[in-house]
């Protein structure tokens, strides 16, 4: 069965982004396809590779980027809740002069229509949230 | 069709439970998951008396969700059945759709 | 798959004291694109979105519930309310915008875009859906 | 001492506004703000029924986040204060300390 | 200002599902070394954040629930447990961890953390105050 | 009189951080000080100088920037809280081995010693959170 996964909160702050972690893993493990991950609100926050979590706790974006490579997942970031929240990558840095990016190369910036796009082309969308 | 709903909140702090269930047609089954889990435990009355009141539906708890915060098996409340995320994922592909109560 | 899908975006927050209802509102505009079978649900707090005379100028937000009567024009005309959750808030359907769309179908004619529906009639409705968004 | 408490959460969606009551002193002060306004907002018997049952305590609510959810001054709950920004600091300076129900 | 402050940490939400229990705590444990007149106070869902048997292991996130114990270590010994938010819940104190701190003055001997109080009792504790910190 | 102000949510997703500006900007045109801004929990994304808000929204974080400069606003994001969500300073990205920094320069990182401090020192704390 095909899966989409949207993701509404950042991490550490809320559970969510754990939960669809385990389940998205979960489903891939029974042989399930995910569509794709689609990171919106302050979810756009798992997709840093700033982060440095305490070292006896869980990296959260990393194990994002594990997963991602492990089963070729596609990871997306809304583009619009980026910018407000000031998630960049290399066309963002340019077209908003910013000086620096910060999105971990495991994770895609693009448009809300990648999200509905799964939403169509998936059999069960799953959303995680506050 | 029939759905999986999903509530990730305390029904103490929140009002998704109530409005959930208020909401889940019979024959649609109810996971509660994260903080979500303490409806599911025993020896609060109201808020297992919504519980049992939802008849039709088929109620189930996410297991390492509900060991985190300290609730064993044994507070399960009658007719709830705990499952470990392979559950939930096998709860989502039987129904016909997930929707979120976030 | 060319099959045309039925959406349900489903709106249990009240506006501006988070963005859900915005960045909810940001989906569906893109989504219509898509030509899919949409709806909006207002339930819960998600009722407060579509109240007449937001006045954002002192909280220095931008005032998005104009967008609501934008929504005719993307061909997203079914904008289901729920009736307990107007109740509950002391609100009746006088309270919220008076939501239209033009009808192509009828010379144009201008319809109803708020469908008022009782908790029954809501959650049947979103039982016939194929994805519903929550946010 | 006397406090200032403050709700910014829907009585709706979370049990803030409740506990807050349920805490609060008489001769303290209750401030609604953001999304925690509609509890200022006449109609909604039971959670008017609360704000009147708060004797002793004087309620405010956040003129400019009312105004934004496109409530109108009468739509206020009798007895409940409309003030704006510089008159929430004023009530944070008149009281002891503030403690925020988040 | 070299007076002593009644510092009152309130905590009103379960662990996990949020960082707020967790970060809140941080804020204890830097705290303590300023030295004011500390208290904790759970209250709603902050009494979960103290239950016994706490096992995240299948969550994968870090189990802080031991942390609690060494505040005695660290000389806050005050943790007001609400009995209404207990009886809510379905719990009692037995259900809670067994939280000890060692009285210097009186040789070392063992005493309750934990000091169950009623609302009313809570809320008078709350006014005495100079400080409330929310997470 | 003396304020000190703590934000606990990111910037857009909630209110907290635009109540809490008007707050502080209020209390200051009065003529009272805020003693230190204190930026916990996702109120460190507030600090980010990545952010591009949509032209016709404010932009949260260069206001509180101006009201820093303004009034000499100490305004302080916690280091853990900041680690966890990937707010990082040349300081911190020294010591954690980061390629980038994404912190706005009216903003500085310490540790939660300062919010207590702040507490210490203020006759009044406000919260303003989820």
């Amino acid at each position: 069965m095909k899966f989409a996964i949207q993701i509404n909160e950042g991490p550490y702050q809320h559970q969510a982004s754990d939960t669809a972690y385990f389940f998205t893993k979960a489903a891939l493990e029974k042989g399930h396809e995910v569509f794709r991950v689609f990171f919106y609100h302050d979810g756009v926050g798992n997709s840093t590779r700033l982060t440095t979590p305490p070292q006896d706790d869980r990296n959260i974006v990393n194990r994002w980027a594990e997963l991602a490579e492990q089963y070729k997942l596609d990871m997306v970031v809304c583009v619009a809740a980026a910018q407000r929240r000031g998630i960049v990558d290399n066309g963002e840095a340019g077209r908003n002069g910013k000086d620096a990016t910060n999105i971990h190369p495991a994770f895609r910036i693009s448009g809300l229509g990648q999200l509905v796009e799964a939403a169509i082309q998936s059999e069960r969308l799953l959303v995680f949230g506050d | 069709m029939s759905e999986l709903h999903t509530v990730n909140k305390s029904p103490f702090e929140k009002s998704s439970l109530e409005s959930c269930l208020g909401h889940a047609q019979e024959g649609s089954a109810v996971l509660l998951l994260e903080d979500g889990v303490y409806g599911a435990a025993k020896g609060a009355a109201a808020v297992e008396a919504k519980m049992k009141a939802a008849t039709g539906i088929k109620l189930y708890v996410l297991g390492p969700d509900f060991k985190a915060r300290g609730l064993s098996a044994d507070r399960l409340i009658d007719g709830v059945e705990m499952v470990d995320y392979a559950g939930f994922v096998d709860l989502a592909a039987e129904h016909d759709k997930v929707v979120a109560w976030v | 798959m060319s099959e045309i899908k039925k959406f349900m975006y489903l709106n249990r927050r009240a506006p501006y004291g988070t963005i859900y209802a915005w960045e909810s509102l940001e989906v569906v505009l893109i989504g219509a694109a898509f030509e899919q079978d949409v709806s909006l649900a207002f339930v819960d707090d998600g009722v407060y979105q579509i109240m007449k005379g937001q006045d954002t100028a002192e909280v220095g937000m931008k005032n998005f519930s104009p967008t609501y009567s934008a929504l005719g024009d993307y061909e997203v005309t079914k904008l289901y309310v729920e009736k307990e959750s107007l109740e509950e808030r002391g609100l009746t359907i006088d309270d919220l915008m008076d939501l239209k769309w033009e009808d192509e179908d009828e010379d144009w004619a201008e319809k109803d875009s708020i469908i008022l529906v009782s908790r029954e009639e809501l959650s049947q409705a979103m039982s016939e859906q194929d994805v519903v968004f929550s946010f």
